[in-house]
């Protein structure tokens, strides 16, 4: 029962501040409603058994991700109205269009495609028993270095070209002129931490 | 390796055009005498090939058999018959003499040359594959040097020219390729390029019609049967005189000798269905071509229409059903190139002097000129077919096949005749009788020594086939009655639509 | 419930260590010497990493097997797709070393980033696991987004990198979206299945219509959505023109070659072998989006005045005619794709190999008027593109003709001839630009007075020089890669 | 009492929907990458509740890979967008027209 209720305001308040986002004409309101998302998302987690998951949506998105969102919007000074004009002729009526059949496929195969027992029995129930004992964490731990290792050593990857990325892009933000050749890897840049803070 | 001389007379002009390129550029004199030598060696290599032929079988010869990609069934396979025989040969003929036309081209001439016999290597090739893969390689290789002949040396539209040959061109032969593919794996379990194999692959009748559409659609713009000739008149008057020798005598050849040799054997029950199509076309081609030659103004457009006219001629005989028809237009083939690449050779001397091609400036030539004035005209009267004249044996035979075919089609071709013989004859009284226009033409100079070499023996080849055409006839024939026969074949299999594919 | 840590076997991702290793190797090295000793030994450092990790992908040639929990297949496909991504990376480095010394660029991060990139791309094409393929993905795209800002000062590159960005993270949320559409139906993300009674999306797949395939047939779009921004496929193509044009020479040709291939060889993978049994579900799409492709790519690859640009719409093009390949879904097509995807990358790296040259330092010079006259100052580089251009045209006795042969062989063999014949009409809509380039470089004069942009390094010819040789070899005795591309089979269960 | 899965689907589906039109019609380089975001949120709502529906948690597992390359994602677009706007001189990140041709 109690999550019935959970999930009645996790819906309105997610989709509510989702559309809001549609609608905010200041970027700082956008990123505030999306915050609002995130974390009615994170109470959705909860309902859902993730706890880990629904922590580090918390931490990491609402808190680093969504931080940084709004550091870089205050920096360039964006709090200010979008121009209305339509960027191309008929893309927003196209957009919403497309849109609109999406919405229905979506909402067509949430109610159509998932019928069939997945995974048979009472999976949900498995899954309560699995965070009774060993508990949400540790099964998690447990999946994701065990079958999902690689992907895990992947992502160690994927985060190092992130930081040589930005390093190299803040390098082409204090150049001034064309024969200041940068001085190698050794210069560290601010910028390059933030990439590093947000993976933390 | 067991090569023929028909291999070596393929690639020699590769060979040629490795040592043109060796040559340094400043050096024009030297590589005009390495092109000259490396097309004249070709066509002693040729006669190899005519003395290594036996006349009186149908079949191929001179073949060579390669395994080269066995992994999709391609082979590097080469021969001729008595068609392709006489093809190969009037291409080696006529290479060393539009080189020779080629002296007044001074600027890259390296890659001139380069072009040129790339150009040969091309269209020996062409004739002489036994490969649908290695056609194909040879077909487009043709493409790619007369685009940049016509596109570097040509006249002041030679751009729009160039693309719009290459265009046409590419559009059929994309078409075609297509067709290929499919009749590659129509073949059965083992496909196959080889033309051989692939001959009497059973087809339904609908893939035989979109099939033969497909490659029809390649060679009649390359012969160009009306509609699809828009190209010519601009790709054979923009180009440079050997290009335009080449396209007129051996390009335009390349799509009657598809025609024949691919788009029939290979789908004889559509062909047969639709040969009244390809008639009407052939004798619009005649009558059109030969009407709108005879209003131009420009000399090279004028014998451009008249190839149209031609070809018309060609594609009738080749089409009516009987012996006389298909030896009359194979052997027509040969006499086009004669006299159609010795008028352009003319008009391009004429060129060179005048720096125009319109009828209205000159007049009265014949004063000045009496050889060229001389040699015109009997290429022309070889053109329009005055008896015991190359050009007579051709279309009198296409005519009588015709005559035996479908009787009342002979009207309007010969009435095509007697309108080639105003046009060419009027184009000549205009240009050599008269009052000279003008100082210039007055003090012309008669055709050089270079020119005499370079006309000379076409002129002896069309007193010789006007008179003797037996040794030709002899070799085309059996392959004839060959061609003729696969098109009374049929090899079409009952039900199974084209949509479910092979 | 233990942990099973999986049976470390490093066979599979070999190379991509390899290349992460070098990578490594290059930032920390370039890092502690800085630059005191120049940079000279830089590109060899590169150039031996993708040697190894090229090396050690043909090593594992006809090993069929599943590594690492089931997350990387090992078969012949991965490894073609690998190596043909080896020999696009050390194409690229040579490249740019030339084009990074001329324009005064830092050069190890560059070098790093590629490295970085073939990885994910060799991951990429390897993957069992959907998840491991999107984590690949975004690995390569990360560097790339990158690399395209490479330039510097140039705010026309930093807004095609926007571009690019923007819309490639648009289109990882679709592809993702459909990986978490594809869990749920599966209950995983794997793509083969590891054990007797694992579940995988193949298994599910090949069960037939008796299971509910809406929401897999609903991932599966989403999944085809994604795939296409990589492969720049009509509709999703809007970053194309704009990230190559921005994008220095180089990587514009190694986004060409490489991303183009990793993308085309998770969609082969996912489509072709495992998605197979649904076939008439994806093929309708597939279809849709090739004729798009294939024909509004080379429609407005024609009114393009900037080489780069029309270069971009030529590979959005390519990308339709490969889908040709995707669609046949039968043997040859999977070679065939494969064959087209080698060796257009090839032919591709070499155009821009010769647009870096000509465009001259701070490249300027990418409009087709500053190629008036090429021929007669640069002759050996025109020539070259003119033979590269022929190869984009399917022009015979280059590569590319062979790979338009072979991708519509495959197409007829499954009698979608009418699919070829929108293909060999688009390709001769194709040609005409292609024509438009050799127009202006052979039968134009050069501007008076403006000087030829100077000759490239030699590692730049170089590069032009082996993939022109490698255009003509493919074009004439392409058996051997052929046969390799038909032996480049996908990994199957106790095969 | 549980909700059933297809709530929490059609949520997600949704949110994804939201976010594909948002993306699509704004203009804002930075708005544009936060409608990207909600799109991957409604991505990790759909794991989540694959995962509870499946009975084990892969599907958080996989949430957490997700957070990882949002957060690479983040650490190069908005270097991108800044990179830009110092570039121009100013903070005019708008325009960014993404369909163009």
């Amino acid at each position: 029962m109690i999550e019935i209720i959970v999930f009645g305001v996790v819906f309105v308040v997610a989709l509510g501040s989702s559309l809001a986002m549609l609608f905010a004409k200041n970027a700082v309101h956008a990123a505030l409603f999306l915050v609002a998302t995130q974390i009615a998302l994170a109470l959705a987690f909860l309902l859902e058994g993730g706890q880990f998951i629904a922590a580090i949506q918390i931490i990491v998105y609402a808190g680093a991700i969504m931080v940084l969102f709004l550091f870089v919007i205050m920096l360039l000074g964006v709090d200010k109205k979008e121009p209305l004009i339509e960027p191309l002729t008929g893309q927003r009526p196209l957009a919403i269009g497309l849109g609109a059949v999406l919405a229905a496929e979506m909402l067509w195969v949430a109610w159509r495609g998932i019928e069939f027992a997945a995974g048979g029995g009472d999976a949900a129930g498995r899954l309560v028993d699995t965070n009774q004992d060993p508990g949400n964490v540790l099964a998690v731990a447990r999946v994701l270095f065990s079958k999902y290792l690689l992907p895990f050593e992947a992502t160690s990857v994927m985060l190092v070209v992130a930081i040589v990325g930005v390093m190299v892009l803040a390098r082409r933000m204090g150049m001034t002129t064309p024969g200041e050749v940068a001085a190698g890897a050794g210069e560290e840049s601010d910028l390059a931490s933030p990439g590093g803070g947000a993976t933390g | 390796m067991d090569l023929s001389w028909l291999d070596a007379a393929i690639f020699a002009p590769l060979v040629g055009a490795v040592a043109v390129a060796i040559v340094p550029s400043r050096n024009l004199s030297t590589l005009r005498l390495v092109a000259l030598a490396s097309t004249i060696m070709t066509f002693l290599l040729s006669l190899g090939i005519l003395v290594d032929f036996e006349a009186g079988t149908p079949g191929f010869q001179l073949t060579t058999s390669l395994s080269w990609i066995p992994e999709w069934g391609v082979g590097y396979k080469t021969g001729i018959d008595g068609v392709s025989l006489w093809m190969v040969l009037l291409t080696t003929f006529l290479m060393p003499l539009a080189v020779l036309a080629s002296w007044s081209i001074t600027r890259r001439a390296k890659a001139y040359f380069i072009f040129l016999l790339a150009l040969q290597t091309g269209m020996t090739g062409v004739f002489s594959s036994l490969d649908m893969f290695l056609f194909y390689l040879f077909w487009e290789a043709t493409l790619i040097p007369m685009y940049f002949l016509i596109g570097m040396w040509g006249y002041d539209r030679r751009i729009y020219a160039a693309m719009k040959f290459f265009l046409f061109t590419l559009v059929g032969s994309l078409l075609m390729l297509a067709g290929i593919l499919f009749l590659y794996f129509a073949a059965g379990d083992n496909p196959t390029f080889e033309y051989q194999a692939l001959l009497g692959t059973p087809l339904a009748l609908d893939a035989q019609r979109l099939l033969f559409l497909a490659f029809f659609a390649s060679f009649a713009v390359k012969v160009p049967l009306v509609p699809l000739h828009t190209w010519l008149p601009d790709a054979h008057t923009e180009a440079p005189t050997a290009g335009s020798v080449m396209l007129a005598a051996v390009l335009l050849k390349m799509g009657a000798y598809g025609l024949i040799r691919f788009a029939i054997p290979f789908f004889p029950d559509a062909a047969r269905e639709l040969v009244p199509l390809v008639m009407t076309l052939a004798i619009i081609g005649i009558l059109y071509g030969a009407l709108v030659a005879l209003v131009q103004k420009d000399l090279k457009r004028l014998i451009a229409y008249s190839s149209v006219a031609h070809l018309g001629f060609i594609v009738l005989g080749m089409f009516v059903g009987t012996l006389q028809g298909m030896s009359g237009g194979i052997l027509q083939m040969v006499n086009h190139g004669l006299s159609t690449g010795a008028l352009f050779m003319l008009v391009g001397a004429l060129y060179d002097r005048r720096h125009t091609r319109l009828i209205a400036d000159y007049g009265g030539l014949a004063r000045s000129v009496p050889i060229m004035a001389g040699v015109f005209l009997f290429v022309a009267l070889s053109s329009l077919g005055l008896p015991a004249l190359n050009g007579f044996v051709g279309e009198f035979l296409v005519l009588v096949g015709t005559f035996f075919g479908y009787r009342w089609w002979v009207i309007p071709a010969a009435f095509g005749i007697v309108l080639a013989a105003i046009y060419l004859l009027w184009a000549y009284q205009r240009v050599f009788h008269g009052e000279p226009a003008t100082e210039a033409n007055r003090a012309m100079a008669d055709l050089n020594v270079r020119e005499l070499v370079m006309l000379a023996p076409i002129v002896a080849l069309i007193i010789f086939i006007g008179v003797y055409p037996k040794p030709f006839l002899d070799r085309i024939e059996p392959s004839a009655e060959r061609l003729v026969q696969q098109l009374k074949q049929s090899s079409v299999v009952p039900g199974g639509g084209v949509a479910e594919g092979p | 419930m233990e942990m099973d840590i999986p049976r470390i076997e490093l066979a599979g991702i070999a190379p991509e260590i390899a290349l992460t290793v070098a990578a490594l190797v290059i930032l920390v090295v370039h890092a502690v010497l800085g630059n005191r000793f120049s940079t000279w030994y830089l590109p060899y450092l590169a150039t031996l990493g993708l040697v190894v990790a090229g090396a050690l992908a043909v090593i594992v040639w006809d090993v069929n097997d599943l590594q690492l929990s089931g997350m990387i297949a090992l078969d012949n496909f991965a490894t073609f797709v690998k190596v043909s991504l080896a020999v696009f990376g050390l194409l690229t480095v040579w490249l740019g070393r030339d084009y990074l010394t001329r324009d005064r660029l830092e050069e190890s991060e560059f070098y790093a980033l590629v490295l970085f990139a073939v990885a994910g791309m060799m991951l990429m094409a390897a993957a069992a696991d959907l998840i491991v393929m999107f984590l690949a993905l975004e690995t390569f795209s990360i560097a790339l987004y990158v690399l395209v800002a490479f330039k510097r000062r140039s705010t026309e590159a930093q807004e095609s990198a926007m571009k690019y960005f923007l819309l490639g993270a648009f289109s990882s949320a679709f592809f993702l979206f459909g990986i978490a559409l594809a869990y749920g139906a599966v209950g995983t993300t794997n793509l083969y299945s590891t054990g007797p009674e694992a579940d995988s999306l193949f298994r599910f797949a090949s069960a037939g219509p008796s299971t509910d395939l809406d929401l897999l047939v609903l991932a599966m779009g989403l999944i085809i959505v994604g795939l296409g921004f990589k492969i720049a496929a009509v509709p999703f193509h809007a970053w194309t023109p704009d990230a190559y044009q921005g994008a220095p020479s180089p990587v514009t040709g190694f986004m060409a070659a490489g991303s183009k291939i990793a993308g085309f060889a998770a969609l082969i993978r996912v489509l072709d072998a495992i998605l197979f049994p649904l076939r008439w579900d994806w093929r309708p799409l597939v279809i849709g989006i090739a004729v798009l492709t294939m024909i509004v790519g080379s429609v407005l690859a024609v009114v393009q005045e900037d080489v780069k640009r029309m270069l971009a719409y030529s590979s959005i093009a390519h990308a339709g005619f490969v889908l040709v390949g995707v669609v046949a879904a039968n043997d040859r097509g999977v070679s065939g794709s494969l064959f087209y995807l080698a060796t257009y990358g090839l032919t591709v790296v070499g155009s821009f190999a010769v647009v870096s040259i000509l465009a001259g330092p701070g490249e300027h010079r990418t409009r087709l008027t500053d190629y008036r006259g090429a021929f007669y100052q640069r002759p050996l580089l025109a020539g070259a593109l003119t033979l590269f251009l022929l190869a984009l045209a399917g022009v015979p006795v280059t590569s590319g003709f062979v790979a338009k042969l072979v991708v519509f062989g495959a197409a007829i063999e499954s009698g979608y001839w009418w699919l070829v014949v929108i293909g060999v009409l688009a390709s001769a809509i194709a040609a005409f630009f292609y024509l438009r380039v050799l127009v202006v470089m052979y039968m134009q004069e050069p501007i008076e007075g403006v000087e030829p942009a100077p000759s490239g390094g030699w590692l730049a010819n170089g590069v032009v020089a082996i993939t022109a040789a490698t255009t003509i070899v493919f074009g004439l005795a392409w058996g051997p890669l052929i046969d390799a591309a038909e032996h480049a089979r996908f990994f199957v269960a106790g095969g | 009492m549980r909700v059933a899965p297809e709530y929490y689907l059609s949520l997600a589906g949704l949110m994804f929907v939201i976010g594909v039109v948002g993306a699509l019609i704004r203009r804002n380089a930075i708005v544009i990458f936060m409608f990207v975001e909600l799109m991957l949120n409604a991505v990790n709502l759909a794991f989540v509740t694959f995962a509870r529906m499946w009975g084990h948690v892969d599907g958080q597992v996989l949430v957490f890979f997700v957070l990882v390359v949002a957060a690479a994602e983040v650490v190069v677009g908005l270097a991108i967008i800044l990179l830009i706007s110092r570039n121009r001189g100013s903070s005019d990140v708008d325009d960014v027209n993404l369909l163009r041709w």
